[in-house]
């Protein structure tokens, strides 16, 4: 006990002891979060350490847990809507469409064309502002810190164009049960036109900058194996999964809105480890781009939202849906069920980051601390929608 | 009683020293914020003064201002030892160091040696910190700080020795005085690869990015110094500047031929060539990503050490053969 | 198609679901003590799990397995329906990893225990939160019929058959009238 | 010049014995490392006043920079346990034992240097490192040579142990 002369003051709390009961002697429990630099918010993992390696760690959630689903039972379907935004703040407009999705299922309601393909617009910048925070958060796990005010450089340009269609810059709550808030003007377009092939132009200096960096290869490549039968037992998805190299993508699986009129790709990469997690989400920056390119050619006039709109004291039938979209995490889904009243019965959002988190435990097993980073930041965590 | 002349050229440039680390500590961190702001495509610093330029000096009036605090259980005397420490070596290394062939503190004989001795001292400061601060963050800096400082002052050392063996002097105004004027004639051209063992060593020695493991921000939180506010971070932060300078004139005295230039040798010379160093060092910081610790070991052990005892036989072998 | 997959499984309901409406191919009522066996059945078969989840019900809780499969599009939901005073289920986890931290979170909002789950500490909510959040009043409950339809039915029991009295008619009759209300309103 | 190098004396000796009581009574390891260093500087200091920097360089840079780190990492490495030998008093009898240790070693150092004092030097002389070189690889080569033997036998040694325990793991 001389190493730690007071150790009777840091005893921890129940889930410090918890987790030390099974603690090998001579190891060292160590809490790592839920305030640390790594662990993207609050986040906190409790690691049990051999030197730098680690024997087990154990993540402990609900440090950001605001209990959404509460707040579903008590609120109407639109205005449940700006939880969604609150959700995800990485990538709100996903859980816009999950929920509204669900509802529109659930009430058999058709959705302008013309909203479609505003909600594919937005939905895709979303997806590449979302993949840039991660991308440069990752790197920056990684001590590199000039590529994440790169990455905010691009992410501000997205962001100021899409203040418009959404009428925020980060908790987006613009979609409304069939169809959205707001419209798209010319400007809007036309900036969108010019970020298209500014974008493209610069990711092949990304490459060379930072995915061809010796440091960087040697610092993810083989790290974190995630073979698919681990990504199936814990129900794995997004680029986790598209990164063990299975095509799986809830845009061609289950197609939803107008993704079947696109013509893109699903990259994958079959390395499983946390380099192929970063390819697929350099390679989904091209992808996300070419759908935007064809949706913003092939946009149509005409009504934003559908004539007699939901207004708050709406009444959808009873009834349960399950509705699911690809967002940049992964499967997002929202479970509903109405009873016919004003508000639903029971809602349930899964969100993708929860799985992906629950695997961490798995992969982090047996190795070093700086690799743990690593393999934390190539799940991309936001911790808010994991806590919901 | 006579006060011997060379007690009072030392006070004197003490005192001396004191200033300039100070101020190369202000200068550096300036320039380090201003070329991550650039490197990053920001302006920097821009609100205190034109260009931010008193940014650094408001920097260290906050940390002064600070609570000086200390956790619980943790060791008092190691706890407020270590960042005085981390000081105190480095004033001395500022001594010896020959700005110009008038500039110098303390003319030592052995002055190469005696700045590789104390600059050995700097790894205690983190240890006494990383243990002390009753923390496990710091413990885990503590000990990467050893295994990597013990590592790297092998490779280190023997790159300065092929110099040491090549112009038969460990006086740094010798060492200069060997050296031309013209890039060519400088002990670089010699002794290419004892640069840059010397130069990544150095890295390792100083905890610079890519090799900050010590303080790796993203695993450890802040390592060593995660428990120190204020003044006892300040020393730590200024320790680190004050280091990096000095390792930077070592080089420049070594390979770069110190205060000597083409048209007009001087000091000028010197500062221009530490300072291009430095900025190198920080371009690399705020470049690559951060190493893992065993790759940094392996790098160390696999390769460095290797190269530089090569690079050391070769030196002797050559000396005899042309001697 | 699910007949040979769940074949020697006693299943108290199966039923095709309605896709467009519900985005569930099909969905199964099960007994506590053979979810185990039917889920072996779904790993085997290659399917992966989205999501556990809790509904309360007047006749009891009614918990949720949603799973979806890599190739063969198409969800499945298990439902296990518990009573309120001895919430029991067996735990998934020992197949299903995933289920660790679903099952953990379903335990803090509903009291659900599962069974051999290894450490079914709090999730979500603090350790010293003594309530379930998600659980009604007796007040607010609902019975199952006024909460989904049972859509083509391939086989049943008849004790969750008596639960979905007069489905098809009592469904479209209050559609019916759910559609005129809104149009009225709007 | 003569009354400085006094003081000096003084001061280096004050710190050599500080850092030895340090050493040998605190309770923590690493506080008594701290002590063992002070030593050494101080020893490294009486070497400066022998007029030998040579030598006081190299003793900050192997002892201070280099066998201190190691030895705090053996620290690291150790496990105290609270119920362990060292966790009781040493009893009286080994007390007096490193006592009578203590002055037998310094009895007879002390008589030989009374009796038989060398013939010092009244003003240190400054060794040139060429000599110093020269000696050690001349004149006293079979005497350097063999401390290389003892370091080789340490090394041997610590690998015997770490090859034990692994073997044990």
């Amino acid at each position: 006990m001389t190493r730690y002369p007071n150790m009777e003051q840091v005893t921890g709390d129940f889930y410090t002891q918890n987790f030390e009961k099974g603690a090998r002697e001579g190891s060292l429990i160590l809490n790592m979060g839920p305030q640390h630099p790594s662990t993207h918010g609050v986040l906190r993992i409790i690691l049990e350490l051999d030197g730098e390696y680690i024997l087990r760690c154990d993540p402990v959630l609900g440090y950001l847990h605001r209990m959404h689903e509460k707040m579903g039972e008590s609120k109407t379907y639109r205005g449940f809507i700006p939880n969604m935004g609150r959700v995800d703040y990485g990538c709100p407009l996903p859980w816009n469409w999950a929920f509204v999705g669900a509802v529109e299922k659930l009430a058999g309601i058709e959705v302008p064309e013309r909203a479609e393909y505003i909600r594919v617009i937005t939905t895709e910048m979303n997806r590449i502002t979302s993949h840039l925070l991660w991308w440069g958060a990752y790197i920056l796990d990684l001590g590199a810190f000039t590529p994440i005010m790169y990455a905010f450089d691009e992410r501000e340009w997205l962001l100021d164009l899409l203040q418009t269609p959404t009428g925020s810059r980060l908790t987006y709550s613009s979609f409304r049960v069939g169809g959205v808030g707001h419209d798209i003007d010319d400007k809007f377009i036309e900036g969108l036109k010019a970020f298209i092939p500014y974008f493209r132009s610069r990711l092949p200096m990304y490459k060379d900058l930072v995915t061809d960096n010796i440091i960087l290869r040697k610092r993810v490549e083989d790290i974190g194996p995630m073979p698919l039968d681990m990504c199936r037992r814990y129900g794995a998805t997004g680029p986790v999964i598209r990164g063990s190299g299975l095509a799986y993508d809830i845009r061609r699986a289950e197609p939803y809105g107008i993704y079947d009129r696109f013509d893109f790709e699903i990259p994958t990469q079959d390395t499983c480890c946390c380099m192929g997690r970063y390819k697929v989400r350099l390679a989904e920056f091209e992808q996300s781009l070419r759908i935007l390119e064809q949706a913003v050619d092939q946009i149509p006039d005409g009504p934003i939202i559908m004539d007699k709109a939901p207004k708050p004291s709406w009444k959808p039938p009873k009834g349960e849906v399950y509705f699911a979209v690809e967002g940049a995490r992964g499967k997002t889904s929202v479970y509903l069920v109405s009873d016919g009243t004003k508000s639903p019965y029971r809602v349930k959002l899964r969100a993708p980051g929860f799985s992906n988190l629950s695997l961490f435990a798995e992969a982090a097993q047996g190795t070093l601390l700086a690799d743990a980073v690593a393999i934390l930041g190539s799940l991309d965590l936001i911790i808010p929608e994991i806590d919901r | 009683m006579k006060i011997p002349i060379e007690l009072i050229r030392i006070v004197v440039a003490l005192v001396a020293v004191m200033a300039w680390v100070g101020l190369n500590a202000l200068l550096l961190v300036y320039c380090e914020r201003k070329y991550a702001g650039h490197i990053q495509r920001r302006p920097g610093p821009f609100e205190v003064g034109p260009h931010g330029i008193i940014q650094p000096l408001i920097d260290g009036l906050k940390l002064m201002a600070k609570q000086l605090l200390m956790p619980d259980g943790a060791d008092a005397i190691l706890f407020w030892l270590a960042p005085i420490l981390s000081m105190i070596p480095v004033l001395l290394l500022f001594l010896c160091i020959p700005y110009s062939p008038l500039l110098t503190g303390w003319e030592v004989n052995l002055g190469l040696l005696l700045i590789l001795a104390f600059a050995g001292l700097n790894v205690l400061a983190l240890l006494l910190a990383g243990w002390g601060s009753n923390n496990k963050w710091g413990l885990l800096g503590a000990a990467r700080a050893v295994s990597q400082s013990v590592a790297y002052e092998i490779p280190l050392l023997l790159a300065v020795l092929a110099i040491a063996f090549q112009t038969g002097t460990l006086n740094l105004t010798e060492i200069v005085n060997g050296q031309g004027s013209w890039p060519w004639q400088w002990n670089i051209i010699v002794q290419p690869l004892a640069f840059l063992i010397y130069f990544t060593s150095i890295l390792g020695e100083t905890n610079r990015a890519p090799f900050d493991l010590p303080e790796a921000e993203s695993e450890l939180t802040a390592g060593f110094h995660t428990e120190y506010s204020s003044m006892g971070f300040g020393l730590f932060f200024m320790a680190e500047y004050a280091n990096m300078v000095v390792v930077c004139s070592v080089a420049t005295v070594l390979f770069l031929g110190g205060w000597k230039g083409p048209f007009f040798d001087g000091w000028w010379w010197f500062l221009a060539k530490t300072y291009v160093l430095l900025f190198v060092m920080i371009w690399l910081r705020w470049t690559y990503p951060r190493v893992r610790f065993d790759q940094l070991l392996n790098i160390n052990w696999k390769w460095l050490l290797p190269l530089a005892v090569a690079n050391l036989l070769g030196t002797a072998f050559l000396m005899k053969v042309f001697a | 198609m699910m007949d040979k997959l769940f074949a020697g499984v006693r299943i108290r309901c199966l039923e095709k679901a309605d896709y467009d409406k519900t985005g569930q191919k099909w969905s199964v009522f099960l007994a506590p003590n053979t979810l185990l066996k039917a889920v072996a059945r779904l790993n085997d078969d290659g399917w992966f799990l989205e999501d556990v989840c809790a509904v309360d019900s007047v006749e009891g809780f009614l918990v949720l397995y949603h799973f979806d499969h890599w190739q063969k599009s198409g969800r499945l939901s298990l439902k296990v329906l518990v009573p309120h005073d001895d919430p029991r289920v067996p735990s998934i986890s020992g197949m299903y990893q995933g289920a660790l931290w679903h099952e953990r979170e379903t335990h803090d909002f509903h009291g659900i225990v599962f069974e051999g789950h290894p450490n079914l500490i709090p999730l979500l909510l603090p350790a010293e939160a003594d309530f379930h959040p998600l659980v009604k009043d007796a007040k607010s409950r609902l019975p199952l019929k006024d909460l989904m339809v049972l859509g083509e039915v391939v086989s049943c029991e008849e004790s969750i058959q008596a639960l979905f009295p007069e489905e098809a008619e009592e469904a479209a009759a209050e559609q019916g009238g759910e559609e005129a209300e809104a149009e009225a309103e709007s | 010049m003569e009354l400085m190098a006094k003081i000096s004396f003084v001061i280096y000796a004050l710190i050599i014995l500080g850092g030895g009581l340090v050493a040998v009574t605190s309770q923590s390891l690493v506080r008594a490392l701290v002590g063992l260093i002070s030593t050494l500087l101080g020893v490294a200091g009486m070497y400066m006043l022998l007029a030998t920097p040579f030598m006081a360089f190299m003793q900050i840079l192997i002892y201070v920079g280099a066998v201190a780190v190691i030895v705090f990492f053996a620290v690291m490495l150790t496990r105290a346990d609270e119920g362990g030998e060292e966790a009781d008093p040493a009893p009286i009898r080994q007390s007096l034992g490193s006592l009578a240790a203590v002055a037998a070693v310094g009895g007879v150092l002390s008589w030989v240097l009374l009796t038989k004092p060398v013939q010092g030097l009244k003003v240190p002389v400054e060794v040139a490192v060429e000599e110093l070189g020269k000696g050690l690889m001349e004149s006293y080569f079979v005497a350097f040579e063999l401390i290389s033997v003892i370091l080789l036998v340490a090394m041997s040694g610590a690998v015997l142990l770490a090859w034990e325990r692994r073997v044990k793991k």
